[in-house]
């Protein structure tokens, strides 16, 4: 889960890392207030999820109180790889020296946490880790204890940073791990890290992603986290805890397993259908998380036939029947089920009640829905 | 012959009287698995279904020679209870819960690697030798004993190609979910190795998905080891950056792709099925090439 | 380096482990003062780092202020193993149901922490260890992670505790841990840790031992350590960070290293002298440091004579020459001197100009320094 | 032969510039040992006494190949330093500074056991192997080439029983000073396998103080490795529950006593002398018994 490179730089702030000041604005007025608050040059940031958006447009400098009114006009409003701009973050313009690129972030294949950094700050770092890797540095975190301090020695030597950039530099980055840490990130970077013309360190931009497993003992960064951007239905599935995410076609799909979902998808293209959404119930769901699956999925205004496929292990095929059998009643598109697996008798004798389209593979279900839909459609 | 488990494994419940717990142990001991023990804080005395119920794993060793340990003890405390097994010395551990933070896990890794004890997990189905034993969730009567070792990083996905073997009567030597999450214990890689030396074992099928870079390592060690496999990747039309279902299915960037996934097995010499419903033929020609060179 | 009761159980109520009501006294009066605020019967306890302080009579019930002001009275300038007893701690009585132990210390032999447990509390833990070890529960703490609930949970059950106790034990267990690893512990010790018959937990007592090493980093600590009933040339090593133990015989000995210091004591008791101290200068000590270590060897009026037994490694010959060279011009006992190591050429050339008298030996020496302190006194 | 050092190991030198370090890498430079490289963080691209200078121990090694490290950083920094070394992948390190906080050494314990590296100290004079390799502040003058190999937990101690030894004529394969701390690397036991495997060490000679359990563990191996041994305990007269001179050599209860100590080697058919000077007479005995039973 993400937040806003605003909110970031407000838990930076009370962990003790430097950040320019500014203030958080939804309207022209409250971008002109800001500025006129900060005083002298400011940036108009858009606040939005995406990569990309100062190439988008998204950042403009403004001289004036006025110049950042106009600035935010624009802004607002904007799409940026199709999520409207909602916010904006005001902030005095920095003085720039010199960019750094300090990250920390998980290292699936090594089973640690990674910290890294690089003299090329302020550019996308994933293009400078294709074209000279060399050019980022990477220290693997010791798993029990932490960075040591003899890594960010040897961080400040590899950057090169001179005696009066050490000391402050040392710190950032500690406490940068020690708030990646208490808050369960898996991804904590600040991009740039500014070295300033008046020889202060401050976080250019920052940006935080939190593990969703660890939400439950993070109340904090959890009030946090705002969906505004999201899809709306998106939006219900999290709710729900529902691993939804919509695709845009007219057939609707519930599974259970990644995996397993997944390569529904799959099939389904390949019989010529437009999957309308990924959705896994997830391992072990009862009744109730199926039924709420099935109402999200049929929401979708665009779904004109559901294609439902479980193969029961901890999910027991019975649950599921029930589940689904209470939803369909009214429902007036085709549905195409598949059960295998746990109790996968006592659920298809469930399913034999209703007005479901049993299947008995996933290969079948599939070819049944796609054709049922072009039937309704044609 | 088999991996990891056979007919003569001992195995200890962590979480026996729980809802997922209590199910999966009676099917469990319905497949003809050695459940000895169980564990539940405060229930120490009790026994499910026969099986004594102990407070901590070390009650339940003290009494108990044991194998191997599965848990269903919820996310919050289940890297504890991983701790909690691996210290008493039990050597293999099987994950069912999802939802551990990463964080967690990480720490966890260690001190399980530090112990020298395998992990199965989490978030996985655990692990299954056909008619012998079966460590997990998944329903038993797919499986039928036979050559082909399955490695897979997906629960259902699994059921799915499986039952799909079973049907072309390609039974299964031993069965390992190895679980979708970022930081999983044993990999790809380690499973390939064990399979390696199985004499029983004579083709695996790897099932993968999109996201981090397993499938990549595990495609440059099997040619490594000539050991033979086929593959297969789930998550082709699955759009970047999205997270699909768990923490393992998000493509990041470039890297993690279904297609950078199926290029590395075919640079390495490894058939990868499009579609589930090809891995039957594809295993039976592997097969077929290894009858002719014996 | 030890802290009183009074002290720890300071700690403790910061770390929010129980406690029960106490104020420290100096008085007769501040005792009664004291029982008065708390009410009921009060414990008066005297405050000395002695083990064996109940035998001794040190610890008295009181039911009034009165009682308590007696009490204080009895015990305030008594001796207990050789320590005057200068302050005292009322508390309130407790009403126990049960008494436990509960530690952790430094396990040398495995190069870990180790939290211990007994039901066998309130009496002297070592007597327990050595007549029935079962007795006592012993986990490791893990050297990177530090105790683990799990472990935690296996000494609940080892201690059979009924679920009503056991929340609030945990909490006990793993704030101890946690005070015992934040101020450099070598011990932390609660025995008894009562369980009252109004079902609370609390500590009876409270030991702390810190590392002598980590006190530079441990400001609070290092307040809290007295030093009012140590010997008053022990109170002025410590000052010089010295390591000094009077012994009460007549020759002075200075050396450097533990091990040669313990050995130069044995040998000089074997020729027949009484040691009247050990002191280790440490290694690579200066000039000023032994010049300290010699006046503060010679500030003991019972020395007769001084023996300076340096073997040089790291510690410099010439060094220590110099230092005993500038101290000894005044002194008017025998002081016998043995150079050998690091410089020492150097450093008998110093001393050749002195009225000092050298030895080639530890044992020369040694069997020197006795026959002169011998003649000295016939 | 020796253990652990000879003519050919390459010295890493931390804290170089430093008054310590500076004094004695000179030393170490004219007894002959090869100190190729030093550390210094600020003091990169300098040389002391002819010996390349870098800011870190990942520098040094990007130029040079190194076998061992000895640290002369001050004890708040010197933890950090262990790590950083054994991190670096060098194999053993000497640590001489006295005064590292307890809680940081049984960390860094842990994190140099996992990388399988050694370590001499902290607290200690160091490792020689007389007249080929010297890597730490004893004085080298007193040290010569023979069968007798030596540990010793004190340092200046262990120059008085060498001296003697020297003075016999007989001369000392490699002498380890483990120095006296709470948590040291390596023990008196594990010193003792490596000397049980040299060809060259024909006796060792264990020279203890009271406090700890070291020397009854240090008994019963030497017995169980059939390796003449003699001992020597130092602190007879100390009193209890005070603390000589440094946090080794304190005496808890009735556990640590020289008297202990002594009864357990001598349980062990392990000889003790009762002063320095009994020591040479001591060893010569046994090595005439090995010299009849060769």
């Amino acid at each position: 889960m993400v937040i806003h490179e605003y909110q970031a730089k407000g838990l930076f702030k009370d962990e003790g890392i430097p950040t320019p000041a500014g203030y958080a604005a939804e309207t022209p007025e409250e971008a002109k207030c800001a500025a006129e608050k900060l005083g002298g040059k400011v940036a108009v940031k858009a606040q939005v999820h995406a990569g990309g958006r100062g190439k988008a447009g998204g950042i403009k400098l403004a001289a004036t109180p006025e110049d950042a009114e106009k600035a935010a006009e624009k802004i607002l409003g904007m799409s940026i790889k199709g999520i409207t701009v909602k916010k904006l973050w005001i902030e005095e313009a920095l003085d720039i020296e010199s960019e750094y690129y300090l990250g920390i972030t998980l290292d699936r294949s090594n089973a640690c946490h990674v910290l890294m950094a690089s003299k090329k700050g302020g550019v996308d770092i994933e293009q400078v880790a294709s074209d000279d890797p060399s050019a980022i540095l990477k220290y693997p975190v010791h798993r029990h204890l932490g960075i040591l301090n003899f890594q960010v020695q040897d961080l400040i030597y590899g950057l090169e940073l001179s005696p009066v950039q050490s000391k402050g530099f040392t710190d950032i980055v500690l406490r940068l791990w020690k708030l990646y840490r208490d808050t369960d990130c898996t991804l904590a970077e600040i991009n740039p890290l500014v070295w300033t013309k008046g020889g202060q360190w401050t976080a250019g931009d920052a940006k935080m992603n939190f593990d969703d497993s660890a939400i439950y003992r993070q109340p904090g960064i959890e009030k946090l986290i705002e969906i505004v951007e999201e899809d709306p239905l998106e939006r219900v599935a999290r709710r729900e805890k529902l691993a939804y995410v919509h695709l845009g076609g007219d057939i609707g799909i519930i599974g259970n397993g990644a995996g397993l979902v997944m390569t529904t998808l799959d099939v389904v293209q390949k019989a010529g259908g437009r999957p309308a959404n990924f959705l896994d119930i997830g391992g072990g769901a009862n009744a109730q998380v199926v039924s709420n699956a099935v109402k999200l999925v049929l929401s979708d205004p665009e779904v004109r036939g559901l294609l439902i496929n479980i193969f029961g292990g901890i999910t027991r095929c019975d649950e599921v029947a029930k589940g689904i059998a209470e939803n369909v009643r009214d429902v007036r598109i085709p549905v195409v089920i598949r059960l295998s697996g746990t109790r996968e008798n006592e659920g298809r004798c469930i399913i034999a009640e209703t007005s479901l389209i049993p299947a008995s593979g996933m290969q079948e279900a599939a070819e049944k829905i796609v054709s049922l839909v072009k039937e309704g459609g044609s | 012959m088999s991996i990891l488990i056979n007919e003569n494994t001992r195995v200890l419940v962590q979480g026996i009287t729980g809802r997922e717990g209590g199910f999966h142990t009676r099917q469990m001991l319905d497949y003809g698995t050695k459940v000895v023990a169980g564990v539940t804080p405060g229930k120490g005395g009790e026994t499910f279904e026969g099986v004594p119920v102990y407070n901590t794993v070390a009650d339940a060793l003290n009494r108990h020679e044991i194998d191997a340990a599965v848990s269903f003890v919820p996310a919050r405390f289940a890297s504890d209870s991983l701790m909690e097994a691996a210290s008493c010395g039990i050597k293999l551990l099987v994950e069912i819960t999802e939802g551990i933070p990463v964080h967690d896990m990480v720490k966890v890794k260690k001190y399980l690697d530090d112990m020298g004890t395998i992990l199965i997990g989490p978030n996985c189905p655990g692990i299954i030798t056909p008619g012998e034993c079966k460590i997990g969730i998944m329903p038993g009567n797919i499986f039928i004993p036979g050559p082909v070792g399955v490695i897979s990083r997906s629960g259902t996905l699994t059921y799915q190609v499986v039952d799909e073997l079973t049907k072309a009567g390609l039974g299964q030597s031993t069965c390992i979910g190895i679980g979708g999450d970022p930081i999983p214990g044993i990999r790809f890689t380690g499973a390939l190795r064990l399979f390696s030396s199985d004499p029983a074992t004579r083709v695996v099928v790897l099932i993968g998905e999109i996201g981090g870079r397993d499938e990549e390592d595990a495609a440059a060690l099997a040619e490594a080891l000539g050991m033979p496999v086929v593959a297969f990747i789930a998550g082709r039309s699955a759009p970047p950056g999205k997270r699909m279902g768990h923490a393992g299915a998000i493509i990041s960037g470039s890297s993690g792709t279904a297609q950078a996934k199926m290029e590395a097995f075919q640079k390495h010499g490894i058939p990868v099925a499009e579609f589930t419903s090809d891995i039957v033929q594809l295993v039976k020609e592997r097969m077929a090439v290894i009858s002719n060179a014996d």
